[in-house]
């Protein structure tokens, strides 16, 4: 188009040596602003802020947030944490709270009874996520999370932080996908081992057995030798 | 009690904008007010018209700045409020209105509350003068060009007060600057309008307008921007009147990025919101006098567009000039007080006293072939002595590197 | 009373006020201050006998007017410049403090 | 006659605020507003151009200038307290009142007051620029000179007298 070659003529940088009229510079200027805003009515690549509230940017799976529990199955039986509390030391402002859940004779039971993030203290650094040796605790993806509750608002508990393994995956199916099947190596070795923990017992159950049987059987003998 | 019938002054589309001043004094005649009452009643909403007008003008500015910005910068802009955002500015003055008032407690009340009344009062009597269209010339002053400037003069006062009275750091900067500013732009926005004043012998605005009624070869308008002299005088006018107004490339005086808002700072709610209207005025108000000027105030700009009413001429070349403003805003960058300082005294001011001897000229030799090969000339001085310098001395050196080579 | 006279009055009351200004005041800005009063007393009489003595087709009051008002200007910022000068040495624009012949 | 009698108090006033406010900045805008009003008496009384001079020059220009290198110079509020001083202001008036004195002893025994008042026809800015660049030609040149001179000379005196260090190094 040759009102197109006329505008990037218009605004290219002189060349050296040539004289240079006063005031070029500023219509260059000009030029490439007006072409900005015409531009803009007809070229659909130049406009690249997302309306947002109707549109929505495609997250990155690399995009990290506040933290959140995981749990397999359901929500109140199956979360993967057991209330060790290494993340609530390790955090560095120190904005997780959490209570050992235990039963009436005050046995643990391995899980939490109180477990709150303040996310008006978090500062999404991820290292709760990265001591977690129970594959409980990630890094999430949402971002709507302002309130007009300064205080309750920005404090979540278990029922907001808890999401499902099946969310994880949908967020970031890459990391979920290897936690699980690493989950499930583990749980296949420990299958395993509980499978020959269980037959090692049946062996030396039989090899007991035999023995005593054995040992009767010698002492039948003995005794045998002893009458005749 | 007997109304007297009076009968309704007939109006056309060219004095639509008198509607109300009629339907005023009309209403008086009416009811049987006496003959000052009619008068004052009268003047009280012509009045009315020219300042509803400017600040309805004033609201859809302050949305179309915002929206030209943005496609400048590639964005949509204000967008939410009503349909394209047309509702934008009720939102902003509900927001002003609505906020609290702040008087610090180092200010002095009095002059903080002044300074924003004083900013906006000049703005609305320049805008007075104007002869918005042929029929339409709010007060047809005898010395509208000098009583123009003259109010003008306030607001630099008004500028200060507001810097002063806030007893605080960044206005008292700011106050200065802008007052620097002002005063020295001042000098080549008058000098340029001199030529006009010579070659038309009258401050009257209206008569400037009259004065350039016509077209030459029966297609150019027989505008004081097509002449040498005129074109000269108008560009500087145009670039002084930038930085009269404050606005973007010489915003120092309320420099964001440097001193917070410059004499506004301390200032919130219904005051700055004032400040903001006295600035837009100030900007109506001296882009009209542009167009007045040089731009033959409400003349049309074609032979055959001469049935259109001419207040519509008026206020479309003001649109034209006031987009141009914009367009500018988006582009250039803030230049340095320096920079501002030496271009006003160094150059803007003995170019525009170029144009005075240029007018003469051109009046002095019949305002013919001969006015153009005498004045063109002496008008390019300044232009030739500018490319050489550009060229030669302030050209950027070709850069060598000392180390960077090795 | 006629306008005249009391145009007049005003004046002499403001010469007054100027002279007072320059007497007692020690900032040299400010005494600028009073000399503007005392200018602008004189300028008020010029108009006055203008507007209501004899008519005069010559305009020598509104003349000398004009005149006055260009020279005032001029003495305004001549005035300044020197009292900037002065404070850029002294650090003062107190008139009380300029008492040494070396700057 | 009525706007007369209005103005010439408020014009009174702000000027003897001029000269008894003790912060300089208030001083000064006073002076500011007893000059405007003068500026409105002059529109008043049929001069509108001089008036209109008179607003341009003294509030635009002078107030501005006078308010500026206040701001520069930065005078402390407790000097001028000084000036409160009785003994000071004593000796003020001691002076003033005998040249107020003799300025109303003038304007009793003089004429202008027996004059019948005479009305002059509004002033027309098209004679007075004809007379300006006729008869007067020769002061609008001298008050030209002067004001070019004025204009050199004040950005001579206000020139900053040191230079400024070179940052070249020295070889």
């Amino acid at each position: 188009m040759s009102t197109e070659k006329t505008i990037d003529r218009l605004s290219a940088p002189p060349k050296p040596g040539r004289w240079i009229m006063p005031g070029l510079g500023l219509i260059q200027g000009l030029v490439i602003s007006g072409k900005n805003a015409i531009q803009s009515y007809y070229k659909k690549d130049r406009m690249t802020t997302i309306q947002y509230p109707e549109q929505r940017a495609v997250i990155s799976p690399n995009f990290r947030n506040f933290p959140f529990l995981c749990y397999d199955g359901d929500a109140a039986t199956g979360l993967r944490c057991t209330a060790c509390s290494i993340c609530e030391n390790e955090c560095p402002p120190q904005c997780i709270y959490i209570v050992l859940e235990r039963d009436e004779n005050g046995k643990s039971l391995k899980r939490p009874k109180v477990f709150d993030i303040d996310i008006s203290v978090c500062m999404n650094c991820g290292i709760c996520a990265e001591v977690c040796p129970f594959d409980s605790i990630y890094m999430d993806g949402e971002y709507e999370m302002s309130t007009d509750d300064r205080f309750g608002g920005l404090m979540l508990g278990l029922d907001r932080l808890a999401k499902s393994a099946e969310y994880h995956m949908k967020l970031r199916p890459e990391e979920a996908s290897a936690v699980m099947a690493k989950r499930k190596a583990e749980e296949e070795k420990k299958a395993a081992a509980a499978a020959a923990k269980a037959a090692k017992a049946k062996a030396d159950l039989e090899a007991k057995a035999k023995a005593a049987a054995e040992a009767k059987a010698q002492a039948d003998t003995e005794q045998k030798g002893e009458s005749a | 009690m007997i109304f007297a019938t009076v009968p309704f002054p007939s109006f056309t589309l060219e004095s639509l904008p008198q509607l109300p001043k009629l339907l005023v004094e009309w209403l008086l005649t009416l009811v049987g007010a006496p003959d000052w009452l009619v008068i004052i009643g009268g003047t009280a909403a012509m009045a009315g018209t020219v300042v509803g007008v400017f600040l309805s003008a004033f609201a859809l500015l302050s949305l179309v700045e915002r929206k030209t910005l943005a496609r400048i910068q590639n964005r949509l802009g204000p967008n939410r409020a009503g349909w394209f955002g047309i509702l934008q500015p009720v939102a902003d003055g509900i927001k002003m209105l609505t906020k609290e008032d702040i008087v610090p407690t180092k200010a002095e009340w009095l002059l903080h509350l002044a300074a924003p009344i004083l900013i906006v009062v000049p703005s609305i009597l320049a805008l007075g003068v104007m002869p918005l269209g042929r029929e339409w010339v709010p007060v047809n002053m005898e010395l509208g060009l000098l009583f123009f400037f003259s109010v003008g003069a306030l607001t630099e006062l008004s500028v200060f007060m507001a810097g002063w009275a806030s007893g605080s750091k960044f206005p008292m900067l700011g106050a200065m600057r802008a007052i620097s500013q002002m005063v020295s732009y001042e000098l080549p926005l008058i000098i340029s309008a001199l030529g006009v004043i010579m070659v038309t012998g009258s401050l009257r605005l209206s008569d400037i307008v009259a004065h350039q009624e016509g077209f030459n070869f029966g297609i150019i308008p027989n505008w004081n921007l097509f002449t040498p002299w005129g074109f000269a005088a108008g560009l500087i006018f145009y670039i002084a009147s930038i930085a009269e107004a404050n606005r973007c490339p010489f915003d120092l005086p309320e420099g964001e990025s440097e001193i917070v808002a410059g004499h506004m700072t301390e200032y919130s709610g219904f005051k700055y919101a004032l400040f903001f209207m006295g600035e837009y005025l100030g900007l109506f108000a001296i882009a009209g006098l542009g167009v007045t000027l040089f731009l033959g105030g409400w003349q049309a700009p074609l032979p055959f567009l001469g049935w259109v009413p001419t207040w519509i001429w008026f206020f479309a070349k003001l649109a034209v000039i006031i987009m141009s403003y914009l367009w500018i805003r988006g582009t250039f960058p803030r230049v340095r007080i320096d920079q501002l300082m030496r271009f006003a005294w160094l150059c803007l001011i003995p170019m525009a006293l170029l144009t005075i001897p240029a007018a003469a000229l051109w009046v002095f030799t019949g305002k013919g072939i001969v006015s153009w090969v005498v004045t063109v000339p002496l008008l390019m001085i300044p232009w030739v002595i500018l490319t050489i310098l550009f060229n030669r001395r302030l050209a950027p050196a070709t850069r060598t590197y000392t180390f960077a080579d090795s | 009373m006629n306008p005249l006279a009391l145009l007049l009055t005003l004046s002499s009351l403001l010469f007054a006020l100027g002279l007072l200004a320059v007497l007692t005041r020690r900032n040299a800005i400010l005494i600028l201050v009073g000399i503007e009063l005392m200018l602008n007393a004189a300028n008020i009489n010029f108009i006055a006998f203008w507007r209501y003595g004899p008519p005069d087709p010559e305009l020598t009051g509104p003349m000398f007017v004009l005149f006055s008002i260009a020279i005032a200007a001029a003495e305004a910022a001549v005035g300044l410049a020197i009292i900037l000068m002065v404070f850029r040495h002294t650090r003062s624009t107190d008139l009380n403090k300029l008492d040494s012949l070396h700057g | 006659m009525i706007p007369l009698l209005i103005l010439s108090p408020l014009i009174l006033l702000a000027a003897l605020g001029a000269v008894w406010k003790a912060r300089p900045v208030h001083a000064a805008l006073l002076l500011a507003l007893s000059l405007a009003l003068v500026a409105v008496l002059y529109l008043t009384i049929g001069a509108d151009f001089i008036g209109l001079v008179q607003f341009m020059v003294y509030v635009g220009a002078v107030a501005i200038l006078i308010v500026f290198s206040l701001l520069i110079t930065r005078p402390s509020d407790e000097a001028e307290e000084i000036q409160r001083r009785p003994r000071s202001m004593v000796t003020g008036l001691i002076c003033t009142l005998p040249v107020l004195a003799v300025l109303l002893i003038a304007l009793v025994k003089g004429d202008p007051l027996t004059l019948p008042a005479a009305d002059a026809p509004p002033l027309s800015i098209a004679r007075l620029g004809e007379l300006l660049f006729t008869t007067h030609a020769p002061a609008v040149l001298a008050v030209g000179v002067l004001l070019t001179a004025v204009m050199i000379g004040a950005a001579l005196f206000a020139r900053d007298i040191e230079k400024p260090k070179s940052n070249q190094p020295e070889k």
